[in-house]
């Protein structure tokens, strides 16, 4: 359920930066997500569609990339990928269930794993944001986009 | 483009915002901030912005889940108001975050929130002058109403001074609440202090 | 290669680290610490890392700054031990930094101070689970005894059970401080409640 | 005099590197420093030199490049450089005098600066950190170092 404010922020954003750069008609949003989340994306799809009526996305699809996390520790320096705490993660989901705190709040992902090497949880992680990456406004093309 | 953010300020966009603060911590700003929105009553919604203490749930009682729905986080209720806690999302756990991560937890608990049905938001901040801080006003513009909150000891109100000069700089309106004034065991009793630097902290600063 | 963390870590290298902590503000660290400092006397240095409020040099009354030589910040002197203090760096302004920045301030406050003649370090710890306790691992790889600070009250010692929850799981040695029990205004008043809270949570965790 | 400090850490870190890579003798050692901090070269160097004696780094020489931060506002967007805030500086600097706070401490930064456009302090701040970047090492030339 959670994927229905998400699809909300996505509508909202792009729609303020529709109207400030007087575009009139999405055709395309690419965002960037966080594959730690376990967000749904058929219903994350279903969720946009339903959100984008009446706005400058009305004819939009939504395209989805999730991408890995990669941890870098500031204890002992050591560096780590997504797959490599897997096992933490699989025991945090089994904890919680579906709405699990890295699936609302990617930005607790610190709180919830911890260093392979030290055990620290002074991590910098590496994707964490749900960002949309690319717009296509109809009769410009692709617009990268920037933070 | 930052869909977090731009969620977060949409859900306040409209909504009075008050904010109870101050520098320095275990002044009552939880127990002020309860009372508040306990005595503003209905249409009012709570926000424990204290992501390492999440103290208010405790307050109150409450160590369940938050349920979520189509429109967000589903506050808890009691007393006729809505309380939203990050303990609703971690259950007993602890969170301990590195400092940048805790500015996006307390964007995530104003983006993330059903507030329909809800006029006010109070929210109830941690201490110090930091992420708490530039979030909040990140969030709002700088347009929230501040309760500066301290007890009458003198390093309390030297502490709370930075809080009150840095919203005077950000012409935020502020009102100074004045806690734990004195205790009544059958005589009144001064254990902070008496009043007189809180009212000189008050008239400096108009 | 970061000068700073290495000059931070050196400093502490073979000296006794206390660290006077809490999960929650106000409940008398900065009291707590500045009282074991001077029990401890001679050849102990105080450090105040709560790097808003800077409470402990209002504590003590100093408003000066600190003299800098060759082996760095050098302390205050008071009752027979040393005082550093950020308000010593910042005079009178407040300190307002987003939440990465604060562990680098943190880590100067120990990387450049002249620790000749000092055995102890105790630090005087802001409340919460941040970067102020990730960065006191980061400078002594764990190797400190820590002073956990609460009140009788239900709702700290929920809050000060994450911290201690957490230090058991890092391996650090922790002695529970339950300060505030009472007050005697000619009778004993309780008014953060009874011990019975502390004394379970001190025994559920040895 | 704070620069003796300044030395004091990077003597201690390159000496420390060079232990844990079985490196005997440094010939070089290249230093960046965020301008702002307005440290004096020639008492740097003159400390370096004192602090480096019985050191791996006794015959090693130390080239310093001050480098100019920018910042960019989390609040507004704004992005500037530090010309831009040159009289910000000059205002805390005719307050401190020469050890003043961001001589002393670069990450106080923030705090004491805020944005040409809104006013806030909630800045990040690119070069705020001393480090040291390259070492030359006698036998192996010049090594550029990775934080
Ligand atoms: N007016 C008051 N009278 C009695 N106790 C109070 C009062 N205000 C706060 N307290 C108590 O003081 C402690 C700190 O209050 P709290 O609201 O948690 O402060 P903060 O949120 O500023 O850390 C708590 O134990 C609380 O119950
Ligand atoms: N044992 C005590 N008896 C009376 N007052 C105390 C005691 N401990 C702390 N205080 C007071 O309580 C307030 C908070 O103490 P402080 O040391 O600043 O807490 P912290 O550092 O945890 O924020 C201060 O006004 C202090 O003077
Ligand atoms: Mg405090
Ligand atoms: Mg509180
Ligand atoms: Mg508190
Ligand atoms: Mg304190
Ligand atoms: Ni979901
Ligand atoms: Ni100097
Ligand atoms: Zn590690
Ligand atoms: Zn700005």
């Amino acid at each position: 359920m959670h994927e229905w404010s998400v699809a909300d922020g996505i509508v909202r954003t792009v729609s303020t930066w529709a109207r400030e750069n007087n575009f009139s008609e999405i055709t395309m949003v690419k965002v960037g997500i966080p594959s730690f989340t376990f967000l749904e994306v058929d219903i994350l799809k279903e969720a946009f569609n339903e959100i984008k009526k009446g706005t400058p996305l009305n004819n939009s699809t939504l395209e989805v990339e999730f991408l890995s996390a990669s941890f870098k520790c500031r204890n002992c320096g050591n560096s780590f990928s997504e797959d490599q705490v897997r096992e933490q993660l699989d025991s945090i989901r089994s904890e919680f269930g579906e709405e699990y705190p890295l699936h609302l709040m990617p930005a607790l992902s610190p709180s919830f794993l911890s260093c392979l090497r030290c055990g620290s949880h002074d991590l910098v992680v590496e994707v964490q944001d749900i960002m949309v990456k690319e717009v296509e406004v109809k009769g410009h093309g692709t617009i990268k986009t920037v933070s | 483009m930052e869909p977090l953010r731009q969620l977060a300020e949409d859900k306040l966009k409209g909504r009075k915002v008050i904010a109870v603060m101050s520098a320095k911590g275990g002044v009552g700003k939880s127990v002020i901030s309860s009372l508040l929105a306990l005595s503003i009553g209905k249409g009012t919604l709570l926000i424990d912005m204290d992501v390492h203490t999440m103290a208010t749930a405790k307050l109150f009682g409450f160590n369940s889940m938050h349920n979520v729905g189509k429109g967000g986080l589903e506050p808890f209720s009691v007393g006729g108001i809505g309380l939203i806690s990050l303990s609703g999302v971690v259950k007993d756990n602890y969170v301990l975050l590195p400092g940048n991560n805790v500015g996006k937890v307390m964007e995530s608990l104003v983006a993330y929130v059903n507030m329909e049905g809800f006029k006010t938001v109070v929210f109830d901040l941690p201490p110090g002058l930091g992420e708490e801080l530039l979030t909040l006003e990140r969030l709002t513009g700088n347009r929230f109403t501040s309760l500066i909150v301290t007890t009458p000891s003198k390093v309390s109100i030297k502490v709370v001074e930075y809080l009150v000069r840095y919203l005077k700089e950000r012409r935020v309106n502020g009102f100074l609440v004045v806690n734990m004034s004195y205790f009544n065991c059958g005589k009144i009793v001064r254990p902070f202090g008496g009043i007189d630097e809180a009212k000189s902290l008050s008239e400096r600063y108009g």
